[in-house]
């Protein structure tokens, strides 16, 4: 692999032996080592979701899937946003990459204000973090990747600033796909949750 | 081993075909919930939504992401990380169910 | 450039002997181990046949180990003595590697390795067999940082002691284990506590009789089961084997094996009910033994007590038998010393940390008075 | 990571000015060149390796006679459980990063890491991780339930739960006490993980991505290859146990319900969690040694290593399985027949690739010219020592027998065969090795034999003779123990091997401060060994190589400086052949990352967030708020901080 590098190129910093960015590899790396991080999380989900600690009311039924669905859809479509956006800047469209870009820090936003209101709502019906490892699971799982998705809209609104402010380019598209990566991985991660959790009919499963 | 023809930033889809994946998510989405709804007995919906979320998976990881045109190195790294994954949370998950669990007398 | 030190043969040969003699102190302490039967609680040193099956899978692994050692240890040291430098110029051949050698030390090991799988998988499905009808009934209780024992079989219930168990030779004994809470009460076999029951609150412990069989790990909301058997006659020392906090050490037990007609007299003993103290100091002792918070956690049969009726109270140790055990709290004290007795009522965390036995501030004479009363249980 | 590169040094957001400093105390803090990082690696693993050290030697003071009352059992289990997580976390696996980050750029001819501010970071914040676990001192106690911190004992119920003991009769004070130190376990090795985690991408991205031109995957050192393989483990065993220890977290001070049976949480799901992390982990440790020796063998025979491409495949093939092994840890938990077999099965299995390597190291050195210096009696003390702990490792996969052995001394024993006489003989070969390129001079090589056979033989004592005891009955992680096992002369003389091995590794440390002024000045290739590293000079500048060498082979080094003579035969190219011509001017043409404070100042914020659990309401919030702005602050300043200066 090395041979396709030249031995001049390997005098400069950023010419490498794969051929390949080393902050992009960085991202693909760090993204295989979150597949571990949240199937952890997804699969103490599964093994305890019929688990209620005596309180069978406090169970997946209090799900409000058409809400849900509503923020899912709302995520999905963010990443949508996420590859316009990139796909701008690489032409050199600093206006669409700002349009883009914010669209998809504000849906971003309305998922993470949608999953805060629903935590409220579990929460007022007797849903808490100690209920039961059912309950347990669930908010250490979503509010774990609650808080990706909040690191991901606190880079998404950088990167529109610094477009703002002209200090972002066509020529750091890199950046910009980079955050894109972890801003996808954090949906893909949603859309296994959104059906691992939400959708499954664990009435039917769940004996 | 040579990746001579692992170029980066290869020919990235456009726009249109961003949105065509948008639309396929949505409508796959869509779908889901539907099932979700319908009452489909377990033994359909269950294998449908797993199918249904694999497919949305590897659109978003092989368009979005790009690693269907990226070089091999990404891609095999991800599918590393989440193969490793896979195997080893299956494992746990049905030793957790079925091993030593309970033996209640 | 080469300005590392390459002689000084002759602190090497004095090296060398000193490496030689170390191997024959290790040597010799070796063929001690394996002369050392007589160990109390040495797992090389099995009384039954589960611990035996362990033993000889043991005794046929540890001597492929002992050659496999010997042609490891005997190649290195051979080609350290034989391939040393000796000056020259030459340049040994530079060897990249061999294919068939390489292919055999992959394959030979591999098949080693086969034939030390077969017994093991076939022992590991024997000793998982519970035993018929004809093995005897015991549930084993594991709480912080005791033993309990209940003899489930019909006509043995209600026999329940603490910190030793008692079993028949030549005869099975099947063993349902749990591990409780040291502080609620024990719900009893049945009221099992399994996962999500709310009483289950206790911790990990590991029930280790090493003469008589491996370890067993007793885990809260679950039920383990272990058979052990003894051969002989004897007195068996046990051990927890988990860390289960800070009196991890002080968590003994006895295995106490009898003839089957000597084991049955012992039962019939032990059902008999506590009787009522006599008078002077003893009666004295009993009438404290109520009053103050004892009766609230140690169940005597044949008494009732504010909490409830002695199949009721079970936080700590039944104590119905007192008298006719070796030891208490833990296995760790002798019932006999009176001293320690004396001692461990006035403090007990000064005797056993963090023993869920409260420190009552009983007086001298509270304590002279009861340890009359714990006497007269036997 | 996603440094925009700015355009003006003075952007806005710096607060502070770029560090200038290339001595003294803050150039060490702001560096980012990897080798005083490794370098200042290897001091923090020393300083760790003396505390564990300690720890263990009060252990067995207490463990010397039965019945002592020398430590109280609580002293004694928070020594015993920090001895293994200072063990583990802080000498185990910052020992492998300091090897790592001083080498492998050398041996792979790059310059630096792919992100020397990220290497920075790990580093400060592996020792941010330390501070905060060993802060326990001063707020109400160490860890104390194990390094396996077992749950129900970890989470709900703890050692001591009426508080009658440390609580001193308060239920509510012994609870508090117990949290405290299960925060510390949890949030310090969190942090410990974040550092580890960093580095793993880090050393990836580095192999993957920075090899000298030539220098394709097949012709790397089996050194860079072991480090790759670990870096993979860290990247994944790492999360496991993060969610594991975030769960512990929660359990332990928000009270959720993951390991917690009294409301439906199975205690099994922890121990599944640990060993999924805790057996890579494992070889995590003890890969980097196999790397070092692999180098050492081949450079003291004269000979390349036996059978490189079985070297490699067996490290892949011993890191991928170490995936299928981890309940061999939960034998006697009963998981039942059928999930013991298929372990037993895998375990077996798994020597089968490290007996490879074993054989592989006795073919490198027959038929070679053995020149036994201390870097080679480690190392092939190493070799020897971690064949005793692969041995009695097989015994272990014998499940029946496994059950006597399981939680026993001759675990006990297993282990330290395979860390220390695996792990730390195979360092401490490393470190004799590779002094005279870090410091320019030769360790003292008498003082380098005698702690050689001193550790040789303390080790032994110590360790050998706990196999016996342990088969004897003796459980682990007993404070105290009853005369009339037969356990009592075994352990005063296992005692006595522990202070021998004190005593060695202060000669140790002895030589490594005596040799920095006066050891013999090395030159560039001491050795005369075989990769790359060996041509530049000792120590290497900053930039490591004038020019980065192209390769054409494996053991570069030893191939330029032998050719292959008419009869087929190699013969010495006199002196100079190895030489290089330098085309450049290195202080002018080479660019190099300059020192950055944020590293440093990003680590200073995550304990701060730690102890904020051990504070409620507002005064969490504030604590919580004032770490999270320095770490989020810090790390926007980073991002926004060009890599070097401009005209620099």
């Amino acid at each position: 692999m090395a041979e396709v590098t030249t031995a001049e190129a390997s005098e400069e910093a950023h010419a490498t032996s794969l051929g390949l960015s080393n902050e992009k590899l960085a991202m693909w790396t760090l993204l295989g080592s979150e597949c571990l991080f949240f199937g952890a999380l997804i699969s103490a989900y599964l093994i305890y979701y019929t688990n209620y600690n005596g309180q069978p009311e406090i169970s997946p039924a209090l799900f409000d899937i058409p809400f849900t669905s509503v923020s899912t859809f709302v995520l999905l479509m963010s990443s949508l946003g996420m590859v316009l956006a990139l796909s701008a800047i690489q032409r050199g469209d600093d206006r669409g990459f700002r349009i883009w870009i914010l669209a998809t820090a504000i849906m971003g936003s309305v998922f993470l204000s949608g999953q805060i209101y629903e935590f409220t709502v579990f929460v007022n019906e007797g849903m808490r973090l100690d209920t039961s490892p059912f309950t347990s699971s669930f908010y250490v799982m979503t509010g774990f990747h609650g808080i990706h998705v909040t690191v991901g809209v606190l880079m998404l609104i950088t990167l529109w600033a610094r477009s703002m402010t002209g200090k972002l380019t066509s020529e750091h598209s890199d950046v910009v796909e980079n955050i894109g990566l972890y801003w996808h991985f954090v949906d893909i991660v949603w859309i296994v949750i959104f059906t691992a959790v939400y959708l499954v009919p664990y009435e039917q499963v769940g004996a | 081993m040579s990746d001579a023809d692992d170029l980066e930033h290869a020919d990235h889809p456009d726009s249109s075909q961003y949105i065509v994946i948008g639309i396929i998510l949505a409508v796959f989405t869509a779908i889901e919930v539907a099932i979700s709804f319908a009452a489909v007995p377990g033994e359909i919906a269950v294998p449908a939504l797993i199918i249904l979320t694999v497919l949305k998976f590897l659109l978003v990881v092989m368009w979005f992401m790009h690693l269907r045109f990226d070089s091999g190195w990404f891609r095999r790294l991800f599918v590393f990380g989440l193969g490793v994954a896979l195997a080893i949370y299956a494992a746990t998950i049905s030793l957790m169910l079925y091993a030593g669990a309970a033996t209640q007398a | 450039m080469i300005t590392a030190s390459r002689s000084e043969a002759a602190g090497h040969r004095s090296a060398a002997r000193r490496r030689w003699a170390a191997w024959t102190v290790l040597l010799g302490l070796l063929m001690a181990g394996c002369g050392t039967r007589e160990l109390p609680q040495s797992a090389l040193n099995p009384a039954g046949p589960v611990a035996r099956a362990q033993d000889e899978l043991w005794d046929l692994v540890f001597w492929i180990a002992v050659g496999v050692f010997i042609l490891v240890q005997g190649l290195i040291l051979f080609a350290v003595f034989r391939f040393r430098d000796r000056g020259g110029d030459e340049i040994p051949k530079q060897v990249a590697g061999n294919t068939k050698l390489e292919l055999m030390w992959t394959i030979i090991p591999a098949l080693i390795l086969v034939g030390i799988a077969v017994p093991t998988v076939q022992t590991i499905f024997e000793l998982a067999q519970e035993p018929g009808e004809e093995a005897l009934d015991v549930r084993v209780i594991g709480k912080q940082y005791w033993w309990g024992f209940e003899y489930l079989d019909e006509d043995q219930q209600g026999v329940i002691t603490a910190n030793e168990l008692h079993i028949p030779t030549g005869r099975p004994v099947f063993l349902r284990m749990q591990a409780l809470s040291a502080t609620q009460p024990d719900p009893g076999f049945d009221a099992a506590p399994e996962i999500g029951q709310g009483v289950s609150n206790g911790v990990i412990h590991s029930f280790w009789v090493p003469r008589l069989a491996g370890k067993q790990d007793v885990v809260p909301g679950h039920t383990r089961t272990l058979t052990i058997q003894a051969d002989e006659p004897g007195l068996y020392p046990g051990q927890c084997a988990e860390f289960c906090g800070l009196s991890h050490a002080r968590m003994r037990f006895d295995v106490i094996a009898h003839e089957p007609a000597e084991f049955d007299q012992w039962i019939a003993d032990q059902a008999e009910p506590a009787e009522a103290a006599e008078d002077g100091l003893a009666a004295e002792g009993e009438e404290l033994f109520q009053s103050q918070q004892c009766i609230a956690c140690h169940a005597i049969d044949g008494y009732e007590a504010a909490a409830g009726t002695a199949a009721e109270v079970r936080i700590g140790p039944n104590l119905t038998h007192f008298a006719s055990r070796r030891t208490f709290a833990g296995g760790v004290f002798d019932v006999n010393d009176e001293a320690q007795l004396k001692a461990w009522l006035a403090n007990p965390q000064a005797v056993k940390a963090g023993s869920q036995m409260p420190n009552l501030g009983l007086t001298d004479d509270q304590i002279d008075a009861l340890t009359a009363y714990l006497y007269t249980l036997e | 990571m996603n440094a925009v590169p700015a355009e003006s040094p003075r952007s806005s957001l710096k607060i502070l000015q770029r560090p200038k400093a290339e001595t003294g105390l803050w150039s060490w803090i702001t560096t980012t060149d990897h080798k005083k990082i490794g370098v200042m690696y290897f001091l923090a693993t020393m300083v760790f390796f003396v505390i564990a050290g300690v720890e263990a030697l009060l252990l067995r003071i207490q463990l010397a006679v039965p019945e002592n009352d020398f430590l109280s059992p609580d002293v004694y289990n928070q020594l015993y459980t920090m001895h293994g997580i200072t063990m583990v976390f802080f000498v185990g696996i910052p020992l492998g990063a300091s090897f790592f980050n001083y080498i492998m750029p050398l041996q792979i001819g790059a310059r630096d890491v792919a992100f020397p501010r990220l290497n920075a970071f790990s580093f400060w914040v592996f020792c941010a991780a330390g501070i905060f676990m060993y802060s326990g001192v001063l707020l109400g106690g160490l860890p104390n339930g194990g390094w396996f911190n077992y749950a129900p004992l970890s989470t709900t119920v703890g050692p001591d739960v009426s508080g009658y003991t440390v609580g001193g009769g308060s239920a509510e004070l012994g609870t508090q006490v117990h949290m405290g130190r299960m925060l510390l376990y949890s949030i310090g090795l969190q942090i410990a993980g974040i550092a580890t985690l960093a580095s793993a991408i880090n050393f990836i991205v580095t192999i993957l991505n920075l090899r000298a031109p030539g220098m394709t995957l097949m012709r790397m050192p089996i050194f860079v290859w072991m480090t790759l393989v670990v870096a993979f483990l860290l990247l994944f065993a790492i999360p496991v146990i993060g969610i594991a220890l975030w769960q512990l977290m929660f359990d332990v001070r928000f009270g959720a319900n993951f390991f917690n049976p009294a409301a439906g949480g199975d205690p099994v799901l922890w121990q599944h969690m640990f060993w999924l992390f805790g057996h890579p982990e494992v070889y995590i440790l003890i890969l980097p040694a196999f790397g070092i020796i692999s180098e050492i063998i081949p450079t003291f025979s004269r000979k390349p290593i036996f059978g490189y491409t079985a070297m490699v495949f067996a490290g892949v093939a011993i890191g991928f399985l170490g995936w299928g092994v981890w309940a061999h840890h939960m034998f006697a938990v009963g998981m039942g027949p059928v999930a013991n077999t298929a372990f037993a099965l895998t375990t077996m299995f798994i020597a089968v690739p490290t007996g490879v390597k074993i054989f592989n190291w006795i073919g490198t050195m027959w038929g070679g010219k053995l020149r036994l210096t201390t870097a080679m009696l480690f190392a092939v003390g190493a070799v020897a020592m971690f064949t005793i702990g692969g041995l009695s490792g097989v015994t272990h996969s014998v499940v029946p027998s496994n059950y006597q052995q399981t939680d026993s001394y001759y675990v006990v024993a297993h282990f330290h065969y395979v860390l220390f006489g695996g792990l730390v003989f195979g360092a401490l070969g490393g470190v004799y090795y590779w002094y005279p390129k870090v410091t320019g001079r030769l360790m003292n090589e008498t003082l380098g034999r005698t702690n050689f056979w001193t550790l040789m033989l303390g080790f032994n004592l110590t360790f050998g003779l706990m196999h016996f005891v342990g088969l004897w009955g003796m459980p682990r992680r007993i404070d105290t123990y009853a005369a009339g096992f037969g356990w009592d002369l075994l352990n005063l003389i296992i005692t006595v091997g522990a202070f021998i091995i004190a005593g060695s590794v202060l000669l140790l440390i002895i030589n490594m401060a005596s040799s920095l002024r006066r050891g013999q000045i090395a030159g560039d290739d001491p050795w005369d060994a075989r990769t790359i590293e060996w041509m530049t000079s000792s120590p290497p500048a900053h930039y490591n190589f004038k020019e980065v060498p192209q390769i054409s082979a494996r053991d570069e080094l030893w191939h330029r400086k032998h050719a292959v003579s008419e009869q087929g035969d190699y013969v010495r190219v006199p002196a100079g052949g190895a030489g290089t011509v330098v085309i450049h001017d290195p202080d002018t043409d080479i660019h190099m990352p300059d020192p950055s404070f944020y590293p440093a100042l990003a680590a200073v914020g995550m304990p701060i967030m730690g102890w904020a659990l051990f504070t409620s309401g507002t005064g969490m919030i504030v604590l919580l708020a004032v770490g999270c702005v320095i770490t989020v602050g810090a790390l926007f300043a980073w991002a926004f901080e060009p890599m070097a200066e401009e005209g620099h």
